[in-house]
């Protein structure tokens, strides 16, 4: 049932399958039933008006929240239940929306910290060497403070610090908010490189056309479901996509008429997303 | 002039070890926003278990630290699983106040049954040695205590930068969600994190045990003058609690010799309120970035 | 419907206010009635103190215990007073002013003791004195000698020691200027502790000395809190003053010594109030060799020769254990306070109060404090004597009519 | 119309951050606009700074015609301009009927008047009745969901009966029938004369309920207009879709 | 329009005026019935405390700034009431020191608004410690301006010339009214927009100030009319026990007394502080007179205080209301469902609490981040 997405990796397995789940904050729903495949080595963006619950999607899948329904299946094993730690230790990795490096630490000891669960301090050198080669920076700057690194590198650092997992999955939430055009590059770069190594990468992107353009896969996100799936190139030149944007046909003008005390009741009881509002 | 230099030697030398005990206080409150009031009653506690070891087994209070900061380390880290961890996230803050209080009692009111109110204090050797340098007098336990709070704060700052451990507590002071993310079990590091800073009161008491007499009610005095010192050094910085603990020997000590003892408590208190009149957050604390 | 959500809020706080004060009443209820069985029986004679067994004067608190327990074992083993066992009620009073003062009114006015003795320290003596005054009880307290204690002109009150504790100078003010004026010191020094026992000595001496032509060259305080005393002493040695009158209460006179170890400075005389007259805690917290030489004023020693210490030395040792130089002068001065009592009953065949009181005012009780006697507001007549540290042990040098040895002068070197 | 609220060349510094970068934009006393920008273009920002949370770096913000930089929001408050919240901020442990009152300003001396005076009480009760809370005024605010939150702060600062009201995402993380529902309250309080400056990502919300679009990219104002216009304009579809 | 609500809008009701009637004729009687010389001293003490715990309560509780330098102030009043009668003077009736309160509980008002100006630029933990400093500055003072406060040696109060029988009696009532005092200001700062402004601070300061609240005026006189009581109490204090010290006049454990008293009872409530206080000074009182000696009775203080802490964070009063009234919402829920009303039953039934068991940030379905 969720096929047929896939336009050129089908011999490739499933790596991430989002299998109909419902999530959200308290007694509220925000994904009503999200259905998303990801296949090992594809790179995909999932976009969409704010508030569509793309975080919400990440978070499904990292285990910071439990769904409420539906499952995550990761290799066709269902983890749907996991905590943050079991899932980081099968190799998804989350890189947070908001700066998730610690910024009075150096940014050698920020990539240590990626390898805190890590108890081989060789495999972890040899990891730390191989991310040192993708992305030069952690050893150019790598006893400058992190707080004092350009938003740019700082993403850089932050997607350095993945590698320490050799990640199966990394999940990324806006890596390119709040910053400037020449950052911006930089990280969409990163990305891009993470790509060519063969990173399976799940992209949430505000900056749609950026994001497609580094992805090999898009879905649009909207009001908690799928609305389109496709290849990332095809997603790019679709009006739809516009449309789903700045608001359109798909939408019920509200009436003007004051609603049914009982429908109002049930309106009030609606809770929060508290995530998406930032 | 002389008896001015003599008074800033002896003021950093007692500097040093104000600056190791308030480092653990403002390890805790850096890790978890706890003002434990009972800091002062583990140095105490010290105090007195380096009694027992150096009456009863001998052991040089000095080596005592060697027992003393795993004991203390544990039972720190058992305190916070049992008290602290149960507090309801809303009002953490105030009641912690008064679990650390609780807790300091508590320490009183064992050391007082196990020990009686008498005072104590411990009487090595070496106790009444001095040295003499360019005429200044220094005393040995004094400068041997400054040179093991220094040792100690090395280690402290060794621990906190070099280790697997040092770095889970400085991420989670200053990002716990990403900490979280990357694996840190942010329970234990804020049991082991209170152990650490609970752990600093080992040596430290060690050390007042040598210079003072104590008993079980000297904590309170105690931790007035450490709470001075961690605002002032801004609460959650250690760099700032070091500056700030070898400022108050400093200024409580050249004011002892300058105008008069009477009022040199006076004259702390007073910059204390200064500084926070300028600066809310203390002299080295930042509003916005954890500690260390 | 609303109404009832409302009432959550507001109703029955006053039934649960009212509980808690009910319950407040029957826990004192209670407590009244499980002890009252144990206040008088016309063949006791129940002795009320509070006294400081927790917090701040603790330590010398439950010295005084000691003392009086000795007393009255003492006492009820030759038959009690007038034919009547004595019982020590002895609570504590925390060192708070609030529960000296509850405790005196639930002594005297719950459980009905028929005498009561003094707590310790003059910062609790005064509210307790207050409290027994109005009930016209005899006063005697043998821990609060400060010029407070004095000022309340409490006809009702008598301080057992030999002489009120500002007069504890006195003496060693007396033999130095006892002294050709060849010999006596050019300049002296006067650290002193904030606290109405120890400043008052020191600032006599200083008076005396100063109008004797001695000159000061440091006279200050330090608050009891001061961790740290040698940024004071650095001072002194730097004035290099030919005599040291400390008024001291007990840890500062320890620190004193160590700092002025450490600074290797030792003056031709040293003179602390309190503190150097203790005659285990001294040599156990400076070191043996560090004692040779310091002054001090007391009023009994282990071999003292006055009424009733011999005893008094046998059954402390027979209750508590140690050596009779381990023994607090607290405990001695609390004994003393009993054989008042006792002497009074032995003299009037009586004990009850206004007796007590009366009998105090006139005559002299010898008591192994030496004779003691009182004037109109309680303070005590007599004189202290001076001691001094000579081999490893108190003497006492002056005057002539109690030394046991001469003084030793200039004061020996710090053994370090 | 006359200009109700006159921002010009606001700019504000985080760091190297520039969030607001010499912002200028008026509103129309009268309007119910909206201010709509991607995610980090500085709206909650803008309205930080014209509310006086914020500190402005440099720029000038006119309210009725005289300048109000520098203001503090307590004061603001008074002179007519309120705001929302986000997030939604009540006050937990006051009930919903108090959360009202407590938001009705007022002068130096009500400080010392009744907890709820009888005109307090009749205009909480009219907005409780409005906005279809009255069934839970009793409740602690913190005993309300999160869409009753948002509507309990909408209320709330309407009682202060001001001139201007910022609202912060009015509809985030509600549902679409209270979505409608807050519509409707601000187009009925449109029309009694209340100004509405409302940060909003929902496009159906804002193409419905505003009648002037002001969009923000990186802390620039980069089109003012209707929303048809707005919608159709290619700057704005490029500030969304990124570059 | 409903009862409850018409309540709302008096500044004093008939329900609280009986109350306010019944707690009166409570005080008077107390020490008439229970006579006995150490009972009415502790009651005194108790009603002191109180009443001192429920001004307290005023800042450390409605407003959420947790004092802790109110025995600055408690040494205020005492030696402002020594100063004025030193023990030299012979009192006529005796009464004249309570007459002097007043002036006392103004001065020390007048003088808290610049101190609590500077300590309130911090919030909860610093304030804390700034007003913990203000207490040793205070003793400090207390020591070192000996022409005032007779330093160390302390500070006589002129003798009391009450009769033996009544002694006590005069200084309870003093007490009692101020207490009475205190819980009437307390009341009408409820029921006034003062008490509004107090809770909004306690509960989101920036938006208070936000909404037109004058929090910087509201927070001055809550502290300043709290620390004038607890002056006006250390007045009576010093009076009744005859003699001034420092370190007893400003002691550090008054102040965790009476916060700890605030927090048993429960705070930011009207009747909180009184229970902690009737429930707190006796056992403490009677508990040092009983069993003191065994000097477990702080081992047991402080199992106490940390089994109340642990198990009641909220305070005795606040714990049974909330049962209370989770149990009357549950009722009106199931109430509203068999009438089949909408409800929203399960939304208001969440606890506003949620414990700490999990790291915040991790977040489940199940409870909201906080």
């Amino acid at each position: 049932m969720t096929t047929a997405i896939n336009a050129d990796g089908q011999r490739k397995p499933p790596l991430l399958e989002i299998d109909d789940v419902v999530a959200g904050y308290g007694a509220g729903v925000i994904l009503k039933g999200v259905k998303l495949v990801l296949h090992r080595g594809d790179v995909m963006c999932l976009i969409g008006p704010n508030g569509a619950g793309k975080s919400t999607v990440l978070k499904t899948v990292s285990g910071l929240l439990r769904p409420k329904d539906g499952a995550v299946r990761l290799e066709g094993e269902d983890v749907t239940t996991e905590a943050p730690k079991a899932k980081l230790r099968r190799g998804v990795v989350h890189v947070p929306q908001e700066r998730s490096l610690f910024p009075g630490m150096t940014v050698w000891d920020n990539l240590l910290m990626g390898g805190y669960l890590m108890r081989n301090n060789k495999i972890l050198h040899a990891r730390i060497d191989e991310a040192a080669q993708m992305f030069p920076i952690i050893t150019s700057r790598r006893s400058a403070h992190a707080g004092s690194l350009s938003g740019g590198e700082q993403k850089q650092v932050e997607l350095a610090r993945t590698l320490l997992f050799d990640p199966k999955l990394i999940l990324l939430d806006e890596p390119s908010i709040g910053l400037d055009p020449k950052s911006r590059r930089l990280v969409f770069d990163a990305i891009r490189s993470l790509a060519a190594a063969g990173r399976t990468i799940l992209l949430v992107e505000q900056n749609a056309r950026s994001g497609l353009a580094a992805s090999d896969q898009g879905a649009v996100l909207e009001s908690g479901l799928v609305r389109l799936t496709g290849p990332a190139a095809h997603l790019l030149g679709d009006p739809e996509v516009a449309r789903l944007y700045l608001g359109a046909s798909q939408h019920a003008r509200p009436s003007n008429n004051a609603p049914a005390l009982s429908s109002a009741l049930a309106a009030v009881a609606a809770p929060t997303p508290q995530e998406e509002l930032t | 002039m002389h008896a001015l230099i003599q008074g800033l030697i002896l003021g950093v030398l007692t500097g040093g070890v104000y600056a190791l005990m308030a480092s653990g206080q403002t390890l805790i409150f850096g890790i978890m926003k706890v003002v434990n009031l009972a800091q002062g009653a583990f140095v105490i506690a010290s105090a007195y278990l380096a009694f027992t070891l150096f009456t009863r087994f001998g052991i040089d209070p000095f080596l005592a630290v060697l027992i003393t900061t795993p004991l203390m380390f544990c039972i720190g880290a058992a305190g916070q699983w049992l008290f602290l961890r149960p507090l309801r996230r809303e009002n953490a803050a105030e009641l912690s106040l008064l679990v650390t209080f609780a807790l300091a009692l508590l320490i009183e009111g064992i050391l007082s049954v196990t020990y009686s109110t008498t005072y104590r204090s411990i009487n090595t050797g070496y106790a009444n040695k001095s040295f003499e340098v360019a005429g200044y007098t220094v005393s040995a336990v004094r400068l041997y205590g400054f040179l093991l709070s220094i040792a100690l704060l090395g280690l402290l700052y060794g621990v906190l930068q070099k280790t697997r451990f040092g770095r889970a507590i400085r991420a989670t002071v200053q990002n716990p969600q990403s900490a979280a993310l990357l694996g840190v079990d942010a329970t234990r590091v804020q049991a082991y994190g209170f152990g650490l800073g609970i752990s600093t009161a080992a040596a430290s008491g060690s050390i007042f045990g040598l210079l003072y007499p104590f008993q079980s009610g000297s904590h309170y005095d105690l931790i007035s003058r450490l709470l001075s010192v961690v605002v002032l050094g801004g609460l959650g910085s250690i760099g700032g609690a070091v500056l700030a603990g070898i400022a108050i020997g400093v200024v409580s000590s050249v004011a002892a010799v300058l105008w008069s003892p009477t009022w040199s408590e006076m004259s702390f208190f007073v910059v204390l309120l200064l500084v926070l009149l300028v600066r809310p957050q203390g002299m080295f604390g930042r509003v916005e970035r954890g500690a260390v | 419907m609303y109404d009832n959500r409302l009432s959550f809020r507001t109703r029955n706080r006053l039934g649960l206010a009212a509980a808690a004060m009910g319950l407040m009443v029957s826990v004192s209820a209670c407590s009244a009635s499980a002890t009252s069985s144990s206040s008088t029986s016309s063949t006791t004679l129940v002795i009320g103190v509070s006294l400081s067994l927790t917090g701040d004067f603790a330590d010398p608190g439950k010295a005084v215990q000691r003392g009086y327990q000795v007393w009255a074992d003492g006492v009820n083993a030759k038959g009690g007073i007038l034919g009547r066992k004595v019982e020590m009620k002895i609570v504590d009073d925390l060192s708070s002013p609030n529960q000296v003062v509850t405790n005196y009114q639930n002594l005297i006015s719950r459980d009905h003791v028929d005498l009561v003795f003094g707590p310790f320290s003059s910062l609790l003596t005064v509210p307790a004195s207050q409290v027994a005054n109005r009930y016209h009880y005899a006063f005697v307290e043998s821990a609060g000698g400060g010029p407070k204690v004095f000022a309340q002109n409490l006809h009702s009150l008598f301080f057992v020691q030999p002489a009120p504790v500002v007069e504890q100078g006195n003496v060693f003010a007396d033999y130095i200027l006892s002294l050709p004026a060849g010999q006596r010191p050019k300049t002296a020094a006067y650290p002193s502790l904030d606290d109405p026992f120890a400043k008052p000595i020191a600032d006599g001496v200083q008076k005396r000395f100063e109008a004797a032509g001695i000159k000061t060259v440091y006279s200050g305080t330090y608050p009891a809190e001061t961790p740290d005393l040698t940024p004071i002493m650095a001072k002194i040695a730097a004035a290099k003053p030919d005599v040291i009158v400390s008024g001291t209460q007990s840890q500062d006179a320890y620190q004193q010594v160590k700092s002025l170890v450490q600074l290797h400075f030792n003056p031709r005389w040293l003179f602390m109030s309190n503190g150097a007259n203790s005659p285990t805690e001294f040599p156990d917290k400076v070191g043996k060799g560090n004692t040779a030489g310091v002054f001090s004023a007391g009023d009994w020693f282990a071999d003292s020769k006055a009424a009733g210490s011999a005893d008094f030395v046998k059954a402390y040792i027979a209750k508590f254990g140690g050596t009779a130089a381990g023994i607090d002068n607290s405990s001695a001065e609390a004994y003393a306070a009993g054989q008042v009592i006792e002497l009074i009953a032995k003299r009037t065949g009586r004990v009850d109060n206004q007796t007590i009181i009366n009998s105090l005012h006139s005559g002299t009780w010898p008591t192994l404090l030496g004779d003691l006697s009182w004037n109109s507001v309680g303070a005590p007549q007599g004189s202290y004597q001076l001691v001094q540290w000579i081999g490893g042990a108190l003497k006492p040098v002056f005057p002539a009519s109690v030394a046991q040895a001469a003084a030793v002068v200039p004061k020996p070197n710090w053994a370090g | 119309m006359t200009a109700l609220l006159d921002v010009t060349g606001m700019t504000k510094r985080f760091g190297h951050l520039t969030a607001v970068d010499a912002c200028s934009f008026s509103v129309a006393e009268g309007s119910i606009t909206a201010l709509i920008g991607p995610n980090g273009s500085g709206k909650t920002t803008v309205f930080n700074l014209i509310t006086g949370y914020l500190p402005t770096d440099s720029g000038s913000v006119a309210f009725d015609g005289r300048s109000i930089a520098g203001a503090d929001p307590g004061g603001l408050y008074r002179q007519g301009l309120s705001r929302t919240f986000q997030q939604a901020r009540v006050f937990g442990d006051l009930t919903v009927q108090e959360n009202l009152v407590v938001a009705a300003g007022g002068s130096w001396r009500s400080v010392f008047g009744r907890r709820m005076s009888r005109s307090d009480r009749i205009r909480a009760a009219e907005l409780l009745e409005e906005f279809k809370l009255s069934h839970v005024a009793d409740l602690f605010a913190s005993e309300l969901s999160w869409g009753q939150r948002k509507l309990l702060e909408f209320a709330a600062v309407l009682m202060s009966r001001p001139r201007l009201v910022l609202l912060d995402e009015p509809t985030a993380g509600v549902n679409p029938l209270l979505i409608q529902t807050m519509a409707s309250h601000i187009r009925s309080y449109n029309a009694t004369g209340v100004t509405f400056l409302i940060v909003e990502h929902d496009m159906s919300f804002v193409m419905t309920v505003c009648d002037q679009v002001i969009v923000l990219d990186r802390g620039k104002t980069i089109c003012v207009g209707t929303p048809e216009a707005v919608q159709s304009d290619p700057r704005v579809l490029d500030a969304y879709l990124g570059d | 329009m409903t009862t409850a609500s018409m309540h709302q809008s008096r500044l004093v009701t008939p329900a609280g005026l009986t109350r306010a009637s019944a707690f009166t004729a409570l005080l008077v009687a107390l020490p008439l019935v229970f006579n006995a010389h150490w009972m009415v001293n502790l009651l005194f003490f108790t009603v002191l405390y109180a009443a001192m715990s429920v001004a307290w309560n005023l800042i450390g509780g409605y407003a959420g700034y947790p004092s802790l330098g109110h025995a600055a102030f408690f040494g205020l009043g005492a030696y402002g009431v020594s100063l004025v009668f030193t023990g030299s003077q012979v009192l006529s009736n005796g009464y004249e020191p309570f007459l002097l309160l007043p002036l006392v509980g103004l001065g020390a008002g007048l003088i808290a608004l610049p101190i609590g100006l500077i300590a309130m630029r911090t919030r909860a933990d610093v304030f804390a410690i700034v007003t913990i400093t203000l207490l040793f500055v205070a003793q400090t003072l207390a020591f070192n301006l000996k022409g005032l406060t007779g330093g160390a040696q302390g500070a006589s109060v002129a003798p009391p010339p009450f009769r033996l029988e009544i002694f006590e009696q005069p200084f309870y009532f003093a007490a009692a009214a101020l207490l009475l005092l205190a819980m009437g200001l307390t009341y009408l700062a409820v029921r006034t927009k003062i008490g509004l402004a107090l809770t909004a601070i306690r509960a989101d300061e920036d938006k208070a100030r936000g909404i037109g609240i004058r929090t910087t005026a509201v927070k001055l006189m809550a502290f300043s009319v709290s620390v004038g009581l607890v002056a006006m109490a250390g007045g009576i204090w010093a009076y009744y026990v005859g003699f001034v010290y420092p370190q007893f006049a400003v002691d550090p454990l008054l102040t965790i007394a009476i916060v700890l008293m605030t927090f048993l009872g429960g705070r930011a409530t009207l009747w909180g502080p009184v229970l902690g206080a009737a429930i707190l000074m006796p056992a403490q009182q009677l508990l040092a007179y009983y069993v003191g000696g065994s000097r477990l009775y702080l081992i047991a203080y402080a199992a106490i205080f940390l089994l109340i802490i642990l198990l009641l964070p909220r305070g005795v009063l606040p714990t049974v209301f909330h049962r209370r009234r989770l149990s009357a919402l549950a009722a009106t829920a199931s109430q509203a469902e068999a009438q089949a009303v909408p409800s929203t039953g399960p939304e208001v039934l969440r606890p506003p609490t949620v414990m700490a068991s999990e790291p915040s940030y991790v977040q489940t379905s199940a409870g909201e981040r906080r």
